[in-house]
């Protein structure tokens, strides 16, 4: 009681008015926030390669080569591996200044030009996953919600908690069993049919790339790939979106400001759809940034199973073969995904509710 | 303390801590009643019963395994490849081991270990986030940091660098999925003492002359491991699930242990023989569904809010 | 009671979901342009009447008896015409108005759109008389307010906000219920002369809830007293609160500080209220009262007229010489 | 006079808020409550009242000024414990609901404020004679909080006030959390106390009409400052400042004939902008030329003192 | 020297591979839009290649390029393995002490940009590849070239090498333009592995007279060769070909549906079953697998007991370890695999004796000894290394010895390896260029494997080492072949090897095909000699 009254006290909208250095400082705080969490990113993986035994010499020689000190030394002068660790990490902090990521060990290629092609792979699959759960994770959240209690909310909890409990990569399986296998209605693996040339690259991203370029037949041919994996992503994300727009929508569906719009003479429709939606929405986009950033983990083993050659597979490559500029790549690439999700986040909190905005 | 007059907005993150913040003191009698009015005990909810019923049988599973599984579960039969048989139940694998009793023996896997993952990362997490908490400010901020640093690789990602560093082995898997996982209870615990710290009780005890510690032990402890104990239980499943995808990818337990996950890599490498594949991920899925049903059946009795299967 | 009542309710009974009888027997009226005022603890039912008469019970309950809006039957009511009852005829204040304003919509847009849909304006003729009902509510700058958000406003302006919302299809009730208690004095003061002041202008019927008896002595021309969820006593505001009638009302008034200083002035009422669901058999004030016999408890006393104008739910009533 | 029990000297808090920068609740208030007494300190939210309280009894660093408890200032509750001689001064806090811990029984709760080393028979002992003065069984020591309604838990927590024996109390909003019977109940409690035991009590609250009715001296707080102090009856029949006949007319009576209660305008401005000069200056029906610089709380007679130019000029006059 | 896990590298990539069991399951996708048609061949194959500089290539996608694109001086036709036959040097001589080779190179060759061929451009080639010090490098370290004239090269080892002209046939000893790569800073001085430069140039353009130029190259996707209008000898059939970067079962698929002009490298072993039997196999035996039990008391007290080697030998069932690799496979006799002459005949093939392991350790007094077996954690040829070593897990079981398996990444295991203190380890291999004698040189005690097997001279049979002395000397072919024979013979008696099984490179081409053959040599498949009936 007077708690509430307390905070509402001595507020009026000219002591609110949202100052411009607000934003400004906001975000120059989440840039000083982010460029930390990216200098700890680099410490922690270089900390981490260097306790493993053996070296990205071991990795990428040849085994005679291995036993020939003159090459060894060699490779390790030209990739700077007989420095001092700190040495190494101040080169290549001094690099990464320049936007200079490094060279991979394992492709020989630049590590910003392996990004450049498998993040859109991976990008590919997630987002159309994220697009496609967020869609039917609200519908049938809010409709749960709704529903508080009764047999389909019960349906959709007990759906949405076996979503949560499948093993991903046992799914795939089961997917490609089922339509691979069984029915030969899907393609096993890959992006493209084999019949296909990667359509010059503009995305990345082949469906696009393909439908750009014209060639209808290999963007249908890349759409049919998607089909399975961005399936099962989808089932993974959904069941968590699920259950939080339930619970979010729940705990909205209880506040006043509801019963008042009811109490207005509104309709169920305006209810739900407007002033349920608006509100429930703002949990359900932290948990969508959530949700999302899952969602690119949950990648590397679908993307094992399904062979599709995107960040996950990269990643996985990189740290079996110790290839440090590789593995700084993508933990900096995620990291960097992480802060900008949160970072969107926290922006569309802003844009949805006003309390928050440029506080 | 002061007044907000502005929610500050929270970032994603923070949704760990908001899942399951501070049970209510005051709402109006109406919606207590209404929470209450579902809030049959555990046993009167069917799901909560199956799922019960689930574990215990898991559970026994695992204990008497010795006496259930038809067959040694790494004796490597003639017949590989197998397809269910009356002989083998659920067929043999590729070296001819029956997968029945693989997975009667892999059951004194994952189950033990999922709640060593957990109690672990609760232990480590409960005890920074208390402490962070607690102490606020320098030490706080570190902490929260630190914990953004782990959030910011993906989990699987980085319990995936960990286990292939040090090498697969059971202990590594743990390792590693512990790493990624305590920072979860940490930012909880963190929370839920931030809050334990604003509250009157607290400060009632201290201006009795009670000191930090023991206030620490009484008033703050008691009242901010609930949370996590509940996420503790809610993670349990996801723990099954990533010890099993860790496993699948070989850096889990080691061969020959009849790990689920590694079994179903086993079956990936040839569709046809499906069973090799089907059986293990089923084993997953009915040990994670019922952690999962208990989990949410006990933060519902925790948490009046979540009553009558409000979650997350 | 009266043919003429705008709103009357003949032996109202609520049971909620789980089977939990929280009002009995209610008989209530309101005639045209009269502020009525409910009083009584939490628990007493008090704001449960008021969610009952505009169906925002929580979905499973159980309304019995009769409820008459404007000689239209409100129990027999389906969604359509609830929609068209609400806001247009019966209209609500809450609590808090913290809550009960969205927090991320416009104050315009809570303002006009149940307008344009209950009158049928047009955006500008919504957004035209939204700044009218702005200023009738006495909130300065009403066209910046339009644009503003709940948040930017204080309780009390916020409490406005809410009954401009309220009155803005022009309906015949209002239910306010405690729409002062989370506001301070100073506020109050004026919300509650706003309130007068419609009732003046515009002939509204208001339903008070509250629990402050300086309120409904301030406001209201008669009072119904809850109890557990029963009417223990009714009748004009300030004949009641002068010469209770039921044990009830009189331990209220003594509970409340009143007069001049003095320790011990302050009389509680023993005893704990009624827990929901939970109330003994008989008069459900009987464990508390002072003159409780033993018939109290066997069977819960009926409201019985006191005088032309007055009823009371206590055999006593008639010999209660009770002084607040 | 004997040196007052509580003495709060020039006493100024002040929080940091990222929306609003620094925003001074208390302002600078000097106050005191002797053993024996009742002091009530009224106000509408936000004018500082809870912040004078916490920083009164220790729970927040003041800003400037100081706080003296039986004559030695009161050290602001941090890492250390809370030396013994300043136990003597509690408080009784606001929501009932909060200031219980919820998880310890009630029994502990109050055995925390009992001496260290006490035998178990002794701490027994004590608690049950510490529920038994605020009217609640010996039983109850081994109950959980949510077995009690509001008023029982608020008496309870009283009991754990009374464990450490203080001469003095500040009661934060102790019944505004309650129903109008309990409240009767618990104010009760406490002014019987507070006489029984020769206490003092600062009692903070919104609702004058019962500050009327129990303390001895009455302050009016305004914006983090204390625009008027009076014996209680006197400030009740003549109030000095605008400020406190305005709060006094806007509380509703029960009178033959009903009355609206009087408004006054406007609302109470932002602390982290308050107005220059006197602080009440916009909303007073009574503000003129002087009003732009701040008058000082000075005395207008016996334990009086008043911060309007209304009545101090007229007094220096 | 030789041995190279090269194929392990390729397995570490290729991730878990779905076995096709059914070429029923078609693929919905439709239409042969894109399908290679024309002159122009496709190659499947899951790439593995860093690099296209013949000075830094040793991986077998670039092997299988780089031979296209660089003459040798000299090299081999299809499978036949038994003798180096001419290509840039029409011919050589070979010094009796196995030191001096010197090749006549042919007049007419040109480079693609029309540019002729002499002998500073194979002395350049050659030295800058020592030079380098790249992997490939340490093949030649102990060779130097020289010139007589424009068309005389002398080749000199410090160290008898019988196998240099072998050597010479390897991709990374393709002749580059001299001037060219010069120009775009490469250098064969002696500080080339600082300096040299010319490793991205050669990446992009191809500096070779061979039969093809490089047109394009993605490193992720694909690969594409047009044929070198200036190529001095027989044109190629397929004026363009292109290598796709293709996963293992969609090798299959494609395979399975291939009507154009096709071949898939990477099939092999399970991914077989199943192909329509109208598609062309061409494979040979290239690769085994076997255990290495360390022999220095001090890393194990177990595995350097000779009887303990001889009773985990006669533990394995080999029929049923080559049954895991699936069809191709077959039970290890010796080291070298049948593809190379010097192998032992299958009818010498390995038994599992129970009954003779539990008497050896019986009578060497061990009883139930306890080894940790270390193998790299990869999926090779389809085949999870895991699945083998649990194989040998349980037969060894079965003779009463306890193996505690270790996996460990590839690299991990590399370096554990390199440290010598592996007590017991199982690995796949391979030869690092097509001589079976070459084995020799690293598996011989002392040698690479040896050394890091501790398995000194010291500790070696003599008899073991003389045979071993006894093929690096014999310099007849025929002669040497039956020396290393025997050499395997007392190999299997008296050495801390065990090899289980064989494998086999598999090249799976469209019936249309012809030329498509198998060469365990290093590159696969020779890309020019395919041509259509």
């Amino acid at each position: 009681m007077t708690a509430t009254t307390t905070a509402a006290a001595g507020t009026r909208p000219a002591a609110r008015r949202p100052r411009v250095p607000n934003l400004v400082r906001f975000l120059g705080k989440r840039v000083a926030i982010t460029i930390g969490l990216l200098w700890g990113v680099t410490v922690v993986t270089f900390a981490l390669v260097h306790v493993v035994p053996g070296d990205a010499a071991t990795a990428n020689l040849s085994e005679q080569a291995l036993n020939d000190p003159a090459v060894v030394a060699a490779y390790r002068a030209k990739w700077g591996l007989d420095q001092p660790i700190w040495q190494q990490y101040l080169h290549y902090l001094g690099n990464l200044l320049h936007g200079d990521l490094g060279t991979s060990q394992q492709t020989g290629r630049p590590v910003l030009t392996d990004l450049v092609q498998y993040v859109p792979a991976t990008l590919e699959l997630a987002v159309p996953s994220m697009i496609l759960a967020l869609v039917v994770g609200t519908a049938v959240g809010m409709l749960a919600a709704v529903r508080h209690g009764r047999a389909s909310d019960q349906v959709v909890r007990v759906g949405s908690l076996l979503g949560l409990s499948t093993p991903p990569f046992w799914l795939s399986l089961v997917v490609l069993y089922l339509f691979f296998y069984l029915l030969g209605v899907s393609p096993s693996g890959g992006r493209l049919s084999p019949q296909f040339a990667p359509p010059p690259s503009v995305t990345g991203m082949y469906t696009v790339d393909a439908a750009l370029a014209g060639q209808w037949a290999a963007a249908w041919d890349a759409v049919q790939h998607l089909v399975l994996p961005v399936l099962v992503l989808t089932c993974l994300t959904v069941a968590t979106l699920i259950r939080f727009v339930r619970s979010a929508m729940l705990e909205v569906l209880q506040q006043d400001y509801i019963r008042a719009a009811y109490a207005k003479g509104l309709p169920t429709r305006t209810v739900l759809g407007r002033h349920l939606l608006r509100a429930g929405l703002v949990p359900v986009i932290t948990v969508s940034g959530l949700a999302f950033a899952s969602l690119l983990s949950g990648t590397v083993l679908v993307e094992n199973i399904f062979g599709w050659p995107g960040l996950g597979q990269y990643a996985f490559r990189s740290a079996t073969g110790l290839d440090l500029p590789s593995i700084l790549g993508v933990s900096l690439f995620v990291a960097l995904v992480y802060t900008g999700v949160n970072l969107l986040v926290d922006l569309l909190y802003g844009l949805i509710d006003p309390r928050i905005r440029l506080s | 303390m002061s007044e907000p007059t502005m929610t500050e907005p929270p970032t994603a993150v923070d949704l760990a801590d908001r899942r399951v913040r501070k049970p209510l003191a005051r709402r109006s009698w109406l919606r207590r009643l209404r929470g209450t009015s579902a809030g049959h005990p555990l046993w009167r909810q069917p799901l909560t019963v199956v799922s019960v019923t689930i574990l215990v049988a898991w559970l026994l599973i695992a204990a008497l395994a010795p006496l259930i599984a038809p067959y040694d579960p790494l004796a490597q039969h003639a017949a590989t490849y197998l397809p269910p048989s009356g002989a083998h139940p659920f067929g043999t694998d590729e070296l001819g081991r029956d997968i029945l009793s693989r997975l009667v023996y892999g059951a004194r896997l994952s189950i033990p270990l999922a709640l060593v993952i957990v109690a672990l990362a609760l232990a480590v997490g409960g005890v920074l986030g208390l402490v962070a908490g607690y102490l606020g400010r320098f030490v706080d901020e570190a902490l929260m940091r630190l914990t953004d640093l782990v959030f910011a690789f993906p989990q699987i990602i980085l319990a995936m660098a960990v286990s292939a560093a040090f090498g697969p082995s059971t202990r590594n898997a743990v390792l590693a999925l512990v790493i990624v996982s305590w920072p979860v209870y940490a930012r909880v615990i963190r929370s839920a003492v931030l809050t334990v710290r604003g509250e009157d009780y607290l400060h009632a005890a201290r201006l009795l002359g009670v000191g930090p510690i023991r206030a620490l032990r009484r008033d703050v402890v008691p009242n901010s491991v609930g949370p996590a104990v509940v996420l503790a239980t809610l993670e349990l499943g996801n723990a099954v699930l990533m010890l099993a995808a860790l496993s699948f990818l070989g850096l889990g337990p080691r061969p020959p242990a009849p790990e689920w996950g590694a079994m179903i890599a086993l079956g990936s490498h040839d569709l046809s023989k499906w069973w090799v594949s089907v059986f293990p991920g089923l084993a997953i899925l009915t040990v994670v569904l019922a952690f999962n049903i208990l989990g949410d059946a006990l933060r519902d009795r925790i948490d009046p809010r979540y009553a009558k299967g409000r979650e997350t | 009671m009266s043919g003429s009542a705008l709103l009357s309710l003949d032996r109202l009974a609520v049971t909620l979901p789980g089977g939990v009888p929280v009002i009995h027997d209610a008989t209530l009226h309101v005639e045209p342009g009269e502020i009525v005022g409910i009083a009584g603890e939490s628990g007493s039912g008090k704001s449960l009447t008021a969610a009952a008469l505009l169906n925002l019970l929580p979905a499973g309950s159980r309304v019995t008896g009769g409820a008459t809006f404007a000689g239209e039957d409100l129990l027999g009511l389906d969604r359509a015409g609830w929609r068209r009852i609400r806001g247009a005829g019966i209209s609500m204040v809450f609590q808090d108005p913290t809550a009960a304003l969205h927090p991320m919509l416009p104050i315009g847009r809570q303002l006009t759109e149940h307008m344009r849909r209950h009158l049928g304006l047009s955006r500008s003729d919504a957004r035209a008389r939204a700044v009218e009902l702005l200023d009738q509510v006495r909130i300065p700058d009403p066209q910046r307010t339009l644009r503003s958000y709940p948040h930017q406003f204080s309780g009390g302006m916020r409490q406005r906000v809410a009954i401009a919302i309220a009155l803005a299809c022009r309906p015949k009730l209002l239910i306010a219920d405690e729409p002062t208690t989370a506001l301070d004095v100073t506020v109050q003061a004026g919300i509650l002369a706003l309130l007068s002041r419609l009732r003046d202008e515009t002939g509204l019927s208001v339903l008070f809830i509250t629990h402050d008896l300086g309120v409904l002595s301030a406001l209201t021309s008669r009072t119904y007293v809850f109890y557990a969820g029963r009417v223990m006593e009714t009748g004009p505001t300030g004949a009641l609160l002068s010469t209770p009638r039921h044990p009830y009302t009189a331990a209220l008034l003594g509970a409340r500080p009143h007069g001049a200083a003095g320790v011990g002035s302050l009389r509680p009422i023993p005893g704990s209220p009624v827990v929901p669901g939970q109330a003994p058999p008989g008069c459900p004030f009987a464990p508390r009262c002072d003159f409780a016999t033993a018939d109290c408890t066997s069977a819960p006393p009926e409201p019985a007229p006191i005088g032309t104008d007055r009823l009371s739910a206590c055999p006593v009533a008639p010999e209660l010489e009770v002084t607040p | 006079m004997t040196a007052p029990l509580l003495d709060i000297d020039e006493l100024a808090v002040e929080y940091r808020s990222r929306a609003r920068g620094a925003v001074r609740a208390v302002a600078g208030v000097s106050l005191s409550v002797a053993a024996g007494e009742i002091v009530g300190l009224v106000g509408e939210s936000g004018c500082g009242k809870s912040s004078l309280a916490r920083a009164a009894v220790g729970l927040t660093a003041p800003h400037a000024g100081t706080v003296r408890f039986d004559g030695r200032p009161v050290t602001p509750v941090r890492w250390a414990k809370r030396p013994a001689a300043e136990v003597g001064l509690q408080m009784v806090f606001q929501n009932p609901y909060a200031s219980l811990n919820p998880r310890r029984r009630i029994g502990d709760q109050i055995a925390d404020g009992l001496p260290a080393g006490l035998p178990r028979e002794q701490v027994r002992g004590r608690v049950a004679e510490l529920l038994d003065r605020v009217g609640m069984g010996a039983d109850t020591a081994a109950k959980y909080p949510h077995q009690f309604s509001g008023g029982q838990r608020q008496r309870l927590a009283i009991a754990r006030a009374l464990a450490g024996e203080p001469s003095m109390i500040i009661a934060d909003e102790p019944v505004t959390a309650l129903d109008a019977s309990s409240q009767a109940q618990v104010v009760n409690l406490l002014v019987r106390l507070v006489r029984e035991l020769g206490m003092g009590m600062l009692f903070i609250s919104h609702d004058l009409a019962l500050v009327r009715q129990i303390a001895d001296r009455t302050a009016v707080m305004y914006l983090g400052k204390v625009v008027e102090v009076a014996p209680t009856a006197r400030l009740w029949s003549a109030p000095s400042h605008p400020y406190t006949r305005a709060l006094i007319d806007a509380v509703p009576t029960i009178a033959a004939r009903p009355e609206l209660p009087a408004v006054l305008a406007g609302e109470v401005p932002d602390p982290a902008n308050a107005p220059s000069g006197c602080r009440f200056r916009p909303r007073c029906p009574a503000a003129f030329e002087s009003c732009v610089d701040e008058p000082a709380l000075l005395p207008i007679g016996d334990r009086a003192s008043v911060a309007c130019w209304l009545t101090t000029n007229g007094a220096t006059a | 020297m030789s041995a190279t896990p090269r194929l392990m590298r390729r397995a570490g990539i290729a991730l878990t591979a779905l076995a096709l069991a059914s070429t029923a399951a078609a693929c919905s996708a439709g239409g042969d839009a894109g399908s290679a048609g024309g002159s122009t061949l496709t190659i499947d194959t899951s790439f593995v290649i860093k690099s296209l500089d013949p000075g830094h290539v040793y991986e077998a996608t670039g092997n299988t390029a780089v031979h296209a694109m660089y003459d040798t001086l000299l090299t081999f036709h299809g499978a036949d393995m038994s003798k180096p036959q001419p290509d840039l040097a029409t011919s050589y001589q070979a010094s009796a002490d196995a030191k001096t080779f010197t090749f006549h190179l042919r007049k007419d060759a040109t480079f693609g940009n029309g540019d002729k061929l002499t002998a500073d451009d194979v002395v350049f080639s050659l030295n800058r590849l020592r030079n380098l010090k790249a992997s490939p490098s340490v093949t030649v370290a102990n060779l130097t070239a020289s010139k007589t004239d424009a068309y005389t090269v002398v080749v000199h080892a410090a160290k008898a090498d019988p196998n240099v002209p072998v050597i010479l046939t390897q991709p990374y000893t393709g002749i580059v333009n001299s001037k060219l790569v010069k120009a775009k800073g490469g250098t064969d001085g002696a500080d080339a592995a600082k300096t040299d430069s010319a490793q991205k140039y050669l990446d992009a353009t191809s500096a070779g007279s061979g039969p093809y130029l490089l047109d394009s190259f993605d490193a992720s996707s694909q690969l594409v060769l047009k044929a070198n209008p200036k190529y001095w000898g027989a044109k190629p059939k397929f004026s363009r070909v292109v290598l796709r970067n293709m996963d293992v079962q969609n090798q299959k698929l494609t395979m399975s549906r291939a009507k154009g002009p096709e071949l898939a490298l990477d099939l092999s072993g399970k991914m077989l079953e199943g192909l329509p039997s109208s598609l062309r196999q061409s494979s040979a035996d290239d690769t085994f697998y076997f255990l290495t039990l360390n022999a220095d008391p001090k890393i194990s007290k177990t595995t350097s007991n000779p009887a303990f080697v001889q009773a985990v030998r006669a533990a394995i069932d080999y029929r049923g370890v080559a049954r895991l690799f699936g069809g191709n496979a077959s039970p290890a006799a010796g080291v070298v695999p049948p593809a190379f002459p010097g192998a032992l005949p299958a009818s010498e093939a390995q038994h599992q004796d129970l009954a003779k392991a539990r008497k050896l350790l019986a009578d060497a007094g061990l009883h139930a000894p306890s080894v940790k077996l270390m193998y790299p954690s990869i999926t090779y040829r389809g085949v999870d290394l895991g699945t083998i070593a649990t194989k040998v897990q349980g037969d060894a079981k079965k003779a009463g010895i306890r193996l505690t398996l270790d996996p460990q990444p590839l690299t991990s295991f590399l370096n554990a390896q390199q440290s010598g203190k592996v007590a017991m380890r199982f690995s796949p291999q391979s030869l690092n260029y097509p001589v079976a004698a070459s084995l020799v040189n690293n598996l011989a005690p002392g040698q690479g494997t040896a050394a890091t097997t501790g398995w000194t001279v010291a500790r070696a049979d003599q008899d073991v080492v003389a045979a071993g002395k006894k093929v690096q000397a014999t310099l007849d072919p025929a002669a040497q072949q039956r020396a290393l024979q025997d050499w395997q013979r007392l190999l299997n008696q008296h050495s801390p090897y065990i090899p289980m099984a064989y494998n086999s490179g598999v090249v799976v081409a469209a019936p249309t095909l012809s030329g498509a053959v198998y060469a365990p040599a290093g590159w696969q498949v020779d890309i020019a000699a395919v041509g259509t009936k």
